[in-house]
């Protein structure tokens, strides 16, 4: 199952490519009631103890296949599902350490049938104390 | 009021909506159809894009396992939630041909699924809730594709919309215009909200409807011939199985008394349905209530 | 899901035979961190609003199969895995009313790498208000 | 000290019993592959009782399962923990041939599911824990068993028992006996706990671990030839990722000058264990201080 907290702990993990750490990954789940269009997400930020990432320093993987961010605004026929984390991909070169990380997870989405107002407020910023081995 | 035997009488179901805190976390999607059989509640309403995995393609497997689930747990598909999310694009509108492509897209998936009714959601422009310019435009462009599959577009009218308003106006007049068996109204019984629950009772996180003016019960009658689901919202059940915030006995008893027949599906959104368990407490308390009142 | 408690909200309803109401069920699941061998359990208990059953006015359906409580006591190769909620059918003649009960279970069970002492000690009573539909 | 690359060292595992408190609720078999895989804990103990769904008898479509999670998220199957229920029925002791046929059966189940260390709980007589009476019979009898499905029985050695005991002395002296491979031990480190954590720290129905007298940590180097696996119990991972009660650098470093090469599978008996994600955070920083005690 799903843990209850946006940000997920399993995920949590260093990413290496060719044998480099090239990043590190994080899941989220949605705490909104419905599944959402990519199209409605606006991109997300992420911070990591104190360091803040953005734009095309982030993939979001959905159903094993992975988005830049930039892509992500014109896809309005592919869903983020409820029962389906989106593993975070975030470049930042050799990785995290082993130990304790603040982490903290930004992003709004909209929603056609709440007034135009709220689509830069609904979501927001979810944070979360995760371990990395 | 004792109840007639035999008289057509509203029927019971559920919202999924109701579990919302629990899906994914502690119930699965049988867990809820599995609640649904104890009480008896044999009237599903899903809300497509939260429990149909792999939305808008669900796989083959999802697919069977949905026949079996319904099958093993009695349940009648009733009504299927969905979105014409106007707003999908930043910056720009939906076109009426894109709006007609989403809606067909679910009329098809929904036929597949078994139901009957959809919950059509139409975005909207201001803070009134005022629909889209072109919803006229996409809804009639979509009606022959409704009755092929066979469903019903229905717009939940949910406060602090009134019953007696432009916007019900503006929805039985394309009814009647058209003549249309196919677009049709969903009744949220948050409309009929007399009473709230202190706002101590609500936790830090969760969103409280602010007050507005209601519409008296008898306002539903002349809509009845359009209503093909109701919403049966709440907020609180008390220890004696009474609800502290919408008047049940009238709204039910009103149903009863006109003959409506369709199904009343429970829509918990009260506090804590991020505790596990709670929301399933307080939907088995709102079927004892509908229960009692229905003299079932 | 199973639910966190021993008795399970899910499953709590009356039973119907030839058209007439003889009884009511409800679920439990094992808090014991193993499964269980039928012949290890000791005879369960119910308790519903005051009214105590027990013995042969209670069956267990494990894995779509029905044992009585005497039956158990013989089946040591019959598994009551965790995952696996059992289902307690309590016989009374019309069964309960629509609405709040408070339901006690009571069972207890040999635990071999445990001094012996602990057979009748390990279980106990779970006690919870369920609603009925 | 600082561990020397290429050295044979020891490996890093999980005992599912460690998330006991979550499995079923709020945790499948799946989540706690993808914690160990996250973790790069490879190394798996399951306990047939607990995670075999359909135990004794699985379906093929659980072996499947299994077998693809198994390679999905890259585990080694290591140890198989399996009880010889000697009091299964009420007022007597099951017979060697009893016993017998139990073990086997784990013996062919744990070899289809990949394992190769058996965790064998026997049955106890008293207060002391002394094994049935029976014990060498069948465990004999068994040999020619394990040897064909591959499989080593290791009764534990679990707190209040000293590795130097009569117990131990008595299992060791099958083993020499014998000149079996398949029988051996497995050191549940709990038999090294030098400090205890405050009682306030445990909830009103959590059990604890009554004080008893440890072992000295070099009492484990003889026994090594016999350890097929070890567990890592643990009960408090502080904020600074030290164990608050057991000596692991000096277990950890006594293995590695010892070229002990097997499996230390966490197992976590603090408390908590029901609180949703409090285990498995537990499990992460006791991973967090192996890694580092070992170097890698
Ligand atoms: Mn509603
Ligand atoms: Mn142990």
């Amino acid at each position: 199952m799903l843990e209850r907290p946006c940000i997920q702990s399993r995920g949590f993990k260093n990413v290496e490519s060719h044998g480099k750490v090239i990043g590190f990954q994080v899941n989220i789940r949605s705490l909104y009631y419905r599944g959402l269009w990519l199209s409605q997400l606006r991109p997300a930020t992420v911070t990591v103890d104190g360091e803040t990432f953005s734009g095309d320093q982030i993939t979001w993987t959905i159903n094993d296949v992975t988005y830049t961010q930039a892509e992500m605004a014109e896809l309005g026929d592919v869903h983020w599902g409820l029962l389906e984390p989106a593993t975070l991909t975030v470049a930042k070169e050799g990785g995290l350490e082993s130990g304790s990380h603040e982490i903290e997870v930004n992003y709004t989405y909209s929603c056609s049938y709440f007034p135009p107002v709220v689509d830069t407020i609904l979501g927001g910023t979810h944070k979360r104390t995760l371990i990395l081995v | 009021m004792t109840n007639q035997v035999g008289k057509t009488k509203p029927k019971r179901g559920v919202s999924l909506y109701s579990y919302a805190g629990e899906y994914g976390v502690t119930m699965s999607l049988e867990d809820m159809f599995a609640e649904m059989h104890d009480m008896g509640a044999r009237g599903l309403e899903i809300l497509a894009n939260s429990h149909i995995e792999g939305y808008p393609n669900p796989s083959e497997e999802w697919l069977e396992n949905w026949d079996r689930l319904i099958k093993k747990y009695d349940i009648v598909p009733v009504e299927y939630g969905h979105w014409v999310d106007s707003r999908l694009y930043q910056g720009r509108h939906l076109t009426p041909e894109e709006s007609y492509e989403m809606l067909v897209r679910d009329f098809k998936l929904a036929n597949r699924l078994g139901f009957t009714v959809l919950r059509t959601k139409l975005g909207v422009i201001d803070d009134e809730l005022t629909p889209v310019e072109n919803w006229r435009e996409f809804i009639k462009l979509a009606l022959p594709m409704a009755e092929k599959y066979n469903v019903r577009m229905c717009p939940e009218i949910h406060a602090p919309t009134l019953l007696k308003s432009k916007m019900v106006d503006d929805y039985v007049q394309l009814i009647e215009e058209t003549g249309t068996k196919h677009f049709g109204l969903n009744i949220d019984f948050g409309v009929f909200t007399t009473k709230t629950i202190p706002a101590s009772e609500w936790g830090p996180n969760e969103f409280i409807m602010p007050e507005s003016d209601h519409s008296p019960v008898e306002d539903i009658i002349p809509l009845l011939p359009y209503v093909y689901c109701c919403h049966a919202k709440f907020v609180k059940m008390s220890d004696d199985f009474e609800e502290m915030t919408i008047p049940y006995e009238t709204i039910i008893n009103t149903l009863i008394e006109h003959n409506w027949d369709g199904y009343m599906v429970s829509e918990y959104e009260g506090p804590k349905k991020d505790v596990p368990g709670y929301a399933v407490e307080q939907v088995r308390k709102h079927h004892v209530m509908m229960k009692r009142i229905l003299g079932e």
